[in-house]
């Protein structure tokens, strides 16, 4: 099988969706003759031509604004933010005009909005953020985070023929960091289902994106420990599999909920609530979280090392957790 | 004989078109007067109700020139829009009532209506958010190489927002097919346009986006309709975004609960005498395109035609609390 | 006493702050001649005057904004949003220009953003959100929710002095159905602190704004069937008040967690990982939460009736919980 | 004797002006070409990196006409802003390096600078956003009765933004005491002017706003120092904003990783012709305000000042981890 780094195997499943379906478009800034700040669309622009790959002024309002119209009118946009941080800016377009849409008139957005996301590349306070969780909280918002090439382009293909708007958040940290081989041929990933990334009977860590790297690496000095950990890659945040968590922590009776996001309101406050109400009487331990700490992102390379989730810092809660 | 035998064959058209605005006019007016002094009143209609008193040869004379497969983007005091597009009166004051036949079934209220059978894109509440959509549905629309263009109606209040000014932008760097028009009612709830904006017009905004733009009277519709003709031809034949600013005045207040305090009462004496349906009747009268029996037949239809559409909405069901949560995404 | 209304407590707050420091200002759309949407700031225009009642153009973003670099400037400035839905439109300038200010160069921004929150008013999907979880996700903000007259003046006047963004969060159901008699004096009531609204033995209702009357009156109805409810009043949501809710659960060994915002990413969420972090031991019951669903705020009365969590949704959940 | 006696007495203050810009453009273009060409590519600063080069003119000419006082707002190419008020380039350079004696103590990187004792506000990363800022700073000065004004910067890619869009224009309706400036170099990374926007020139957004704007050249030092003077006169009378676009060029790619192959190379060529540095040394040369050795020393000079400062900046510690939660809030 050939391999393809994480940002590859994004940039193939958009191409081939560009292929397959000419009302599929991209949108944003840079995306053209540049091929976007991240080279995602490296060579679209010579092969789809500027009609297909729209380099638009600065102005995420516009462009999330634009894609919604043109999805009005039957095209499937794909927007991109350079960075995910920048959807700031084209908020109220995402979470009133496009979230609520299908709510309150019947009128499908079946957008795409591709934004780079999460730390660990020294961007500092404003190129670093993990956006999810403001998008999680609203209804109406399908919110994508792949940790793996093949998940990565399973599910843009996924996204860009759902009907409903998705927020497609790609780790800018695996861009690069990860190769894996991905089949030759054509395949989808479904929304909405997790992943088993790793079977374990002791203790579940649920975590995505580039935290499924760290849980894995965690799991595999817990097992040398004699410590079985199952790792749980949620893949989609909005709609989030409920089942597959429930059913992990029912096997294991505990639970790790690990996040890059900061802590307070992250996702694994909602987590927490969901393995509470489902199943509780299974818990043999607290449920514990190992998150970033409720700080901006921190430029300095100390002080981004010692805010992101460590390996370190999921053994210190993991062993606790299985002594406990 | 009836008075549109009597008119001379050149002005026929003219003629026939000035019956046309006169009777969407009117049957707007009336249907707000309904919602905001009747319905509103009653507590028949809750929370916000906007109206486009004074205003009603703006969405009228714009609209009665979009061909059926344009795309509108019609503001919260645009109601002629939704009429000439085929909204049935019921379905509209079933809309304010929160029903089932109306164009959300209840989920949202008074003007956020649309529906994309009708071409016609409802609004959010966030001012301005719609122009940018705007932008994108005329570019899709040249993306597609159709000849149909989008035409979205704001306020001069409207043009503040960043929302305004990048899809603005964005339309005419990307020159797509989108008709701008602005009634410039010269207030925003209680903000006057000096405090809206340090130019004496919206149109002088124009040529920061390289957007060709002109003023119009908003209160003859013939006046709009005539320059919306022009504007459409211009924008459809492939030359870009246009702006038409429609000079007019807000004859209530806000919305239904604001009595404008704040306005200089002598503004609204000032005003009312160039209300756009008055002024029609008497240049239609002048020009002999109508007799009086005509006119008032016309609105003793609408009467009756308003008061049929009111009854369809009160028997109108309400929404069913049991379809809730339906249709938040596809697969529910 | 004399008794005053929600709105009028605020308006009294705001009042006796401009009077005492001539740094506080305020600005934002129709609040000058008109007097504010709701006419909180009624009067201020003419005993202030233009000077320190500002009126801007329609322009949330500026108005946010604005407030930041008079806040530089030494100025103390009270914003106001017409409803807090429009926050999204600044949201850039709250959740980056703001809250990261004193983090990352050690300028403080002592702003406070009005806004009039949440449902039961038929406004519809627009005019009824609960934003207050996009922003207590936002390290750097406070976000305030008073339910009660006494503390919507107290808070208020706290809000203004405090020397961080405080988003305060009115909500406009309470404006003018809740009348308090509240001291003649002057007084504030601390941001960060939790207040028991009513005492109670058997399970813990922990909520804020409107829906403190609804667990009240849950409360008084499930006394009478023998069932003792503690209800706590968060009244800030950031900081939030982690020790009172660790302290009630532990007194009652049961959790009901109630919010008219949306479910999922809704404030439960944390409270639920809080409460497991700190008094899982003492849990005889899981943690439940009754909450409005996921769906954009319906106009329509009877579905609007059927979003907004009920006494019966928290009689039923809580006798539910007592019998566990 | 030295070449400053020699000066006619009516020249003296321009040539001491035009020493004192040299220096400062010197510098900056020196301490950037250390950070884009030594020490990104060493790995010694991470992350992004943006330099001026070409443009020097424009923070340089404006900054030393502001009053200490002026709040300034520099944007990501205006590093001479922060050497004209005291940023020492050493406390600059440890910046870049995510060090305790940079202006964020490794919090926050590069350009992403200020103090509010230096009367400096830094930028966040979406552009634009500042402008808002800089307006309620005006709006602040005016409200406690300084004389001071607020200076704020942007290039042309940034009018995009709604935040631009609203910040102008309540600083137009407010009459607020604030200076723009407009460094238009013809690119928004790899954006040209014709794909921002759809009118010629910045300045031609002026109207829009009843803001008056006027076109410099950005690469002529003494004349963008001119007209700022002027407009700051203007500004300084309770006048209300002024737009100021120099004209100008980015002689380098959008940041220290990307090549600009998109530019096309004559553009290169043509304006580094015009370059702003060696155009004043030819002018000091021409009206006999400068020696080449007092050149050449100057030059000398601040290469010595610049080892210094990379040598303070190396020494200087990086943050310590167990303060990362520190100054989230004022209680911490
Ligand atoms: C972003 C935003 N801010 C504030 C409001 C509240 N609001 C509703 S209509 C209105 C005035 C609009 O004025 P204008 O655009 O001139 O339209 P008009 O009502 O005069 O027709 C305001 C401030 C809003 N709907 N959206
Ligand atoms: C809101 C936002 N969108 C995108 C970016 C990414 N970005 C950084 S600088 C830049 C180009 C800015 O162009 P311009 O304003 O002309 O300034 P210049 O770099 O040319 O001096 C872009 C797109 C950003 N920083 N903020
Ligand atoms: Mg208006
Ligand atoms: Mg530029």
């Amino acid at each position: 099988m050939p391999t393809a780094t994480y940002l590859e195997a994004i940039r193939q499943g958009l191409w081939e969706e560009m292929e397959r379906d000419p009302n599929v478009f991209v949108i944003g800034e840079d995306v053209g003759v540049y091929g976007g700040a991240f080279k995602v669309t490296e060579g679209f622009y010579e092969r789809f031509g500027e009609k297909r790959v729209v380099d638009t002024p600065i102005s995420e309002a516009a462009i999330v604004g634009a894609a919604i119209g043109a999805s009005y009118m039957g095209l499937r946009p794909v927007a991109e933010m350079q960075f995910a941080d920048f959807i700031t800016c084209a908020f109220e377009e995402l979470v009133n005009f496009a979230a609520k849409s299908r709510y309150r008139w019947g009128a499908p957005v079946p957008i795409v909005v591709r934004a780079p996301s999460g730390g660990g590349v020294h961007g500092g306070p404003f190129h670093s953020q993990n956006p999810e969780m403001w998008f999680v909280h609203t209804p109406g918002l399908k919110v994508v985070t792949p940790s793996s090439a093949y998940d990565a382009k399973g599910l843009i293909k996924s996204a860009i023929r759902d009907n409903d708007p998705v927020l497609f958040l790609e780790h800018k940290a695996l861009y690069r960091r990860i190769k894996e081989e991905i089949p030759e041929g054509e395949y989808t990933v479904p929304i909405g289902k997790a992943r088993v990334a790793r079977e374990g009977r002791d203790l579940s860590i649920v975590t995505y994106g580039a935290m499924v790297w760290t849980a894995l690496e965690a799991a595999e000095q817990l097992a040398a420990e004699g410590i079985s950990a199952e790792v749980l890659d949620l893949r989609t945040l909005a709609p989030l599999d409920r089942e597959a968590v429930s059913a992990s922590v029912k096997k294991t009776s505990r639970a790790l909920l690990l996040h890059e996001d900061t802590r307070t309101g992250g996702l694994a406050g909602e987590l927490a609530a969901s393995i509470s109400e489902t199943v509780f009487e299974y818990l043999d331990a607290p449920i514990v979280r190992v998150t970033a700490p409720d700080t901006p992102v921190p430029y300095s390379t100390p002080l981004e090392e010692a805010f992101l989730p460590s390996m370190q810092k999921v053994l210190d809660k993991a062993r606790w957790l299985a002594k406990y | 004989m009836s008075a549109t035998q009597a008119i001379p064959t050149g002005q026929r058209e003219e003629a026939a078109l000035a019956h046309k605005c006169l009777y969407y006019m009117s049957l707007m007016r009336e249907m707000e007067d309904r919602i905001e002094r009747k319905l509103y009143r009653q507590g028949k209609v809750l929370g916000g109700v906007y109206v486009g008193r004074g205003q009603e040869a703006i969405s009228t004379g714009v609209a009665l020139v979009a061909q059926p497969d344009d795309v509108l983007f019609p503001s919260h005091r645009d109601m002629a829009a939704f009429l000439i597009r085929g909204f049935s009166p019921g379905r509209i004051f079933a809309q304010y009532m929160g029903r089932m036949d109306g164009a959300t079934r209840g989920r949202d209220g008074n003007m956020h209506m649309g529906d994309l059978n009708h071409k016609i894109v409802p609004i959010v509440s966030a001012l301005a958010a719609t122009v940018p959509v705007a932008a994108g549905a005329a570019m899709a629309l040249k993306y597609k190489g159709s000849r149909n263009v989008a035409i979205c109606w704001f306020g001069e209040g409207s043009t503040s927002l960043g929302h305004w000014h990048e899809g603005i932008n964005l339309a005419s760097v990307q020159k797509a097919p989108v008709l701008w028009i602005c009634n410039n009612n010269q207030y925003a709830y209680s903000t006057p346009l000096r405090q809206q904006m340090a130019c004496a017009n919206v149109a002088d905004k124009g040529p920061g986006y390289g957007l060709p733009a002109e003023i119009v009277d908003g209160n003859d519709v013939l006046a709009v309709h005539e320059a919306a003709r022009r504007a459409l031809e211009f924008v459809r034949s492939a030359n870009g975004p246009y702006l038409i600013e429609c000079k007019t005045f807000r004859m209530t207040g806000h919305s239904a609960h604001d009595n404008a305090h704040y306005v200089p009462p002598e503004l609204f004496e000032e005003w009312s005498k160039r209300d756009p349906i008055k002024r029609l009747e008497a240049r239609m009268a002048a020009e002999g395109w109508a007799e009086p029996e005509e006119i008032e037949s016309l609105h003793a239809a609408i009467l009756k035609e308003v008061d049929e559409a009111l009854a369809f909405a009160e028997a109108s069901p309400l929404p069913d609390p049991a379809t809730l949560t339906d249709g938040v995404y596809e697969s529910q």
